[in-house]
């Protein structure tokens, strides 16, 4: 098998996007003050965090539901709930 | 204070479709009760992940023979165990003819599927299933005791709420039963599923009919994180993937979704699923804290169960989740039967639960591999241990134009280059037996 | 009879009308035959017809204009097509084109062929090629029945242009009273200039990352830099009604090729896609580095649009020749 | 009043499977309800709201429509009652066939005022089957709708065309397809959900509304459904900062003769 990115492969997935209600906020402010690991930008396997020109941007659409992001955040600043019912990643086999 | 007066009323409302939620659901809607199964996604099992071996004792006690229904996959025959560094591996492969027959031992689910018969199960025996509703936080009564749920702006009344709500088990954390999840007591699964011809997967994994194969991978398969690699057969698909802990993923700085692939670039892993087409990429918690991680099972008016109470066991042989979570659900069931016959659905009154847990083989094997969690944060199990074995594998067939050194030197000498003394060596065989 | 005789076409909308001419005509030579266009109006637009190509003309006279909804011809063109048995009869998808394709089908029996984006005559049968699963499939299929209805939307085929003799054959025929009616109590004029994405030869499309309707602005600078038509994805015509829907591209929505495809703030949804896949180059502007759309482009910008596109529409203008 | 809302559930188009020779599988797709159908259900759902009166969902197809999981799920949207016409021989229908099964099962169900559709099925998306409904039963027929209003008895809609809005008043009982912006649906509510689990069912067969097995003859062929044609492009993403990416981009644009 060739070497897929992360995106490519969430392009597999199936989603239910819930257009205009992200389920996650980044409190930067708190990042900012607080954190120096910065551990969302690497542990979520989605990859839904990143930094763009200095904030941290949460692509929550690709989001796979985990919750890794929220258990590794050391400073609770990431507002992290499941999406609404029935939106949000649909694992097919799971 | 809210307005309880015009909202239904049930027995048992079960937040979460999945193994724990569902059997919950149908033990107790077969007894008669009113039950609500309410599920977050748009069917039991779409929100749900697993590496997908589930160890048939307890459901086969519930729903006898239930393989015969149920969408299985393979039948694990083939259990491998391999230790892997980044050019080498060496293998414990082991097989059994009686693990084909029934009671099968194990077998392999798509948890998309499985959940879904399993959910059906428990419409057949009465309980109504809800997709689709997202639980936000159970509600309380006068003292505090847990008496229903909200979703939205919706409320739902019950004598008990089951949190099966999974491995973030924000119900748990709601009602007070647990704090935090801290780094420590959760893995981080990536799973990969890889669809190949059904013969394909028989002829690599050497496979007869619905045989399938298990490999536990550790060493090189998390680049040295605490944890290790799977793969296992499906019908027609692989699961492959790792599970990594979490803390020392932090600590190492490492993307999952970059050591996945580099995990299945391994010549070794490369190898079986060659040729595959990727049909899906997950991830989920694991909680790998064992009896430490474990919440406060009971409360006034609800009790958790499943992943959502922290019940797994990972002894690098196995992973096991599925199979404790339906033993959980069925304490918590007869708990619910009894605490009904006595109208008392308090913590003293639901209590029975935790004692039936601590009866049962679910706390009996998570007291048993209580030890693990400790033994596989031994940092030596990823780097060191598989560097020796490999090393001293090449050694052995390695032949040199000079004299062959002697197997005890050779591998001394390797515990050496490899930075373990023989004390380490004792302690961590001494204590990996106990633990496993 | 399974003789392929005639070809009818109808469009309320002449542009469209000479572009299933054309289409039409390119199928005769494989059959013979003669191409009708059915025409609802004034005289002058039944002369257009055949100056466009039509053998003749079925013309359905209608002195009170746009008074009276096109639909009404509906009773009238199935009586027609029961006489004579055309053996295609090709309607333009409009909304109005599919309603009467819709109605005539039931009238006579038959299904209408929706949509075909190509089609062919082989082996002496009839072979539509249309999307289906919102641009994610292509069938192919060959009606059968004494009349084949089919839609075809714009762009599909070339118009011939006004090259042919005027006069012609020119044949009037009688309005058949339509069973309802009903009453048009007034008409909103959703924009006034014409659009045809399907000629333009560089396009910039408008995508959801566009937040604000005001923002469309710098799109249109960077449209006039290129000297290209703007275009938008469904969502931009249809639920924020920013652009008039014969602006957008997709499954339902003009079906373009051009020389360049500039997409901004397009995701690259696949209903969507569809209808430029066929471009010769895609550009696309997006902050989104998962955006689907960066795995069909030839050049990818990532990045914010807002800073992006003036650059562009800047560069553009300053560029040496 | 009363209000018939047809919808059809489909194969999820997420789903398809393309097959290394390029076919199309929808096999193990999930069944969902047509995401246009849900606007025309919520457009029914107001107008009984504001009106008075009951909604009827009905539709036709094969087996797999009938599943509980769809029936819930339609009727936790609102409508009081289900209608479903099940046979094997409507998989794959064409829009004639569907048309002239709907029509069959609206007179069985008895007196309506309106009858509604979505704008499109999610799979086909041919836009035709309410059309044809409304001819076949000879009532006022009108797509495009984007806005429904009663005023004494009869109907006053908006039609959105191409380039103008129509405001148009006709009699009832009529057939309209509405638009995708017609009204946004309703997610289903926790209640909702557990109502429709009591709300009633009616299975129909082809034989039970007198349909005779002539009338679902395909009236086409179908000769193959496969993945549209891959078009290789260069994926070449412009790195540097903006001004620089940008430059870059006029320069390739130029290169390749395209300005």
């Amino acid at each position: 098998m060739n070497k897929m990115s992360v995106s490519e492969r969430l392009g597999v997935n199936k989603y239910e996007l819930d257009e205009g209600h992200p389920h996650i906020e980044v409190h930067e402010d708190i990042c900012r003050v607080k954190c120096k690991d910065l551990a969302c930008l690497f542990v979520c396997p989605a990859n839904v965090y990143s930094e763009q020109n200095g904030h941290i941007v949460a692509d929550w659409a690709g989001c796979l539901e985990c919750g890794t992001c929220k258990v590794a955040c050391p400073s609770d600043a990431l507002d992290w709930f499941y999406p609404r019912g029935g939106f949000g990643v649909v694992y097919r086999s799971g | 204070m809210t307005d309880h007066t015009s909202v239904d009323k049930f027995d048992v409302i079960v937040v979460g479709a999945g193994v724990a939620g569902s059997t919950a659901a149908y033990l107790l809607a077969r007894q008669g009760l009113q039950v609500v199964l309410i599920e977050r996604g748009p069917y039991p099992g779409s929100k749900n992940l697993s590496g997908g071996v589930l160890y048939t004792h307890s459901l086969h006690q519930i729903l006898p023979n239930f393989w015969e229904e149920a969408p299985v996959e393979r039948c694990i025959t083939n259990q491998v165990v391999i230790f892997m560094t980044g050019s080498a591996h060496f293998n414990i492969d082991y097989k059994d003819e009686a693990f084909s027959k029934a009671p099968y031992n194990a077998f392999t689910v798509l948890r998309g599927k499985f959940d879904r018969w399993l959910a059906e199960q428990a419409e057949a025996a009465g309980a109504i299933l809800v997709p689709r509703i997202r639980v936000d936080r159970v509600l309380r009564g006068h003292q505090g005791e847990v008496i229903g749920i909200a979703a939205g702006e919706e409320e739902m009344l019950a004598d008990v709420v089951i949190a099966a709500d999974g491995a973030n088990s924000f119900l748990a954390q709601e009602a007070g039963l647990r704090g935090r999840i801290p780094t420590h007591q959760v893995g981080v699964g990536v799973k990969e599923l890889i669809a190949l011809p059904r013969e394909t997967i028989e002829e690599r994994f050497r496979l007869d009919g619905r045989e399938g194969a298990a490999y536990a991978i550790v060493g090189y398969a998390t680049q040295g994180v605490a944890g290790g690699g799977f793969l296992y057969t499906n019908l027609d698909t692989i699961s492959a993937g790792l599970v990594m802990r979490l803390d020392d993923l932090v600590q190492n700085k490492l993307k999952p979704g970059d050591v996945i692939e580099d995990f299945l670039s391994q010549p070794m892993i490369a190898g079986l699923v060659k040729g595959g087409k990727l049909v899906e990429y997950g991830a989920h918690l694991v909680p790998e804290g064992g009896l430490a991680m474990m919440p406060r099972l009971v409360a006034d008016g609800i009790l958790v169960v499943g992943d959502a109470a922290g019940l797994g066991v990972n002894n690098g042989f196995v992973i096991r989740g599925m199979d404790l979570a339906i033993g959980s659900a069925a304490a918590a069931a007869e708990a619910i039967l009894e605490a009904r016959a006595r109208n008392d659905f308090s913590t003293g009154g639901l209590g029975d639960y935790a004692q039936k847990l601590e009866k049962s083989f679910v706390l009996a094997d998570m007291r048993t591999y209580a030890r693990t969690p400790e033994f596989f944060s031994n940092d030596r199990l990823y780097h060191a241990y598989p560097a020796m074995l490999t090393d001293l594998m090449r050694q052995i067939y390695t032949h040199h134009a000079v004299p062959r050194e002697h197997l005890v030197s050779m591998f001394s000498r390797s515990a050496r280059e490899n930075g373990v003394s023989l004390f380490d060596l004792v302690r961590d065989l001494f204590s990996g037996v106990r633990s496993l | 009879m399974a003789e392929f005789s005639e070809i009818w076409v109808f469009s309320e909308k002449p542009s469209f009308t000479a572009e299933l001419i054309g289409g039409g005509r390119s199928l005769l030579p494989a059959v013979g035959g003669r191409l009708t266009a059915v025409i609802y109006g004034s005289r002058e637009k039944a002369e257009e017809a055949i100056q466009y190509g039509a053998d003749r003309v079925l013309w359905l006279e209608n002195p009170l204009g746009s008074e009276v909804p096109v639909e009404n011809i509906v009773p009238t063109l199935a009586r027609q097509i029961e006489d004579q048995k055309p053996r295609l009869v090709l309607i333009g998808t409009t909304r109005r084109g599919r309603a009467v394709a819709g109605r005539l089908a039931a009238r006579l029996g038959t299904t209408v062929i929706t949509d075909v984006n190509q089609l062919t005559y082989q082996d002496g049968e009839l072979l539509a090629r249309h999307m289906i699963f919102g641009g994610g499939a292509v069938r192919l299929e060959k009606p059968r029945g004494e009349t084949i209805l089919a839609t075809a939307g714009l762009g599909v085929f070339v118009s011939p242009g006004l090259g042919h003799p005027a006069g012609g054959d020119i044949q009037k025929i009688e309005l058949v009273e339509p069973e309802w009616q009903v009453t048009l109590r007034d008409r909103k004029v959703r924009m006034a200039a014409p659009v045809n994405l399907v000629a333009a030869r560089k396009i910039v499309c408008v995508g959801r990352g566009v937040g604000k309707k005001e923002d469309l602005s710098l799109v249109e600078d960077l449209a006039r830099a290129l000297n290209a038509e703007i275009a938008c994805t469904r969502p931009i015509a249809e639920g924020l009604n920013w652009l008039p829907r014969e602006r957008y591209i997709g499954v339902s929505g003009a079906q373009v090729r051009p020389d360049l495809y500039v997409g901004v703030g397009v995701s690259g949804q696949v209903q969507h896609t569809v209808g430029m896949s066929m471009s010769r180059m895609v550009v696309a502007i997006n902050k989104d580095a998962n955006a689907p759309i960066f795995s069909q482009t030839d050049y990818s910008l990532v990045g914010d649009l807002y800073t992006l596109v003036p650059l562009l529409s800047e560069a553009l203008k300053n560029r040496k020749p | 009043m009363n209000i018939i809302v047809c919808y059809k559930p489909t194969p999820d188009a997420s789903d398809i499977v393309v097959r290394a020779d390029g076919s199309i599988s929808v096999e193990r797709a999930e069944w969902i309800l047509s995401p246009f159908d849900l606007q025309a259900v919520e457009a029914g759902m107001r107008l009984a709201e504001a009106a008075g009166g009951k909604v009827m969902a009905l539709s036709v197809g094969p087996r797999q429509i009938s599943n509980s999981k769809l029936k819930k799920d339609m009727l936790s949207r609102g409508p009081d009652e289900l209608y479903l016409v099940v046979d094997d021989a409507l998989a794959g229908a064409d829009t004639a066939v569907t048309a002239r099964v709907l029509t069959q099962a609206v007179r069985k169900m008895g007196s309506f005022d309106l009858i509604l559709f979505g704008e499109g099925s999610a799979d086909l998306y041919f836009q035709q089957v309410g059309l044809q409904v409304g001819e076949l039963l000879c009532i006022p027929t009108l797509n495009a709708i984007s806005k429904i209003d009663l005023e004494d008895g009869r109907l006053v809609v908006e039609r959105s065309l191409e380039d103008e809005i129509e405001v148009l008043e006709t009699s009832m009982p009529a057939a309209l397809s509405v638009t995708t912006d017609i009204a946004l649906p309703r997610l289903p509510s926790l209640k909702e959900i557990l109502k429709a689990s009591k709300k009633p069912v009616t299975e129909w067969t082809l034989t039970d509304i007198d349909v005779q097995g002539g009338t679902v003859k395909a009236h086409s062929e179908i000769v193959a459904v496969q993945a549209p044609p891959h078009v290789e492009r260069k994926k070449v993403v412009l790195e540097g900062k903006p001004a620089e990416a940008v430059q870059s981009l006029v320069d390739a644009l130029q290169k390749e003769g395209i300005l």
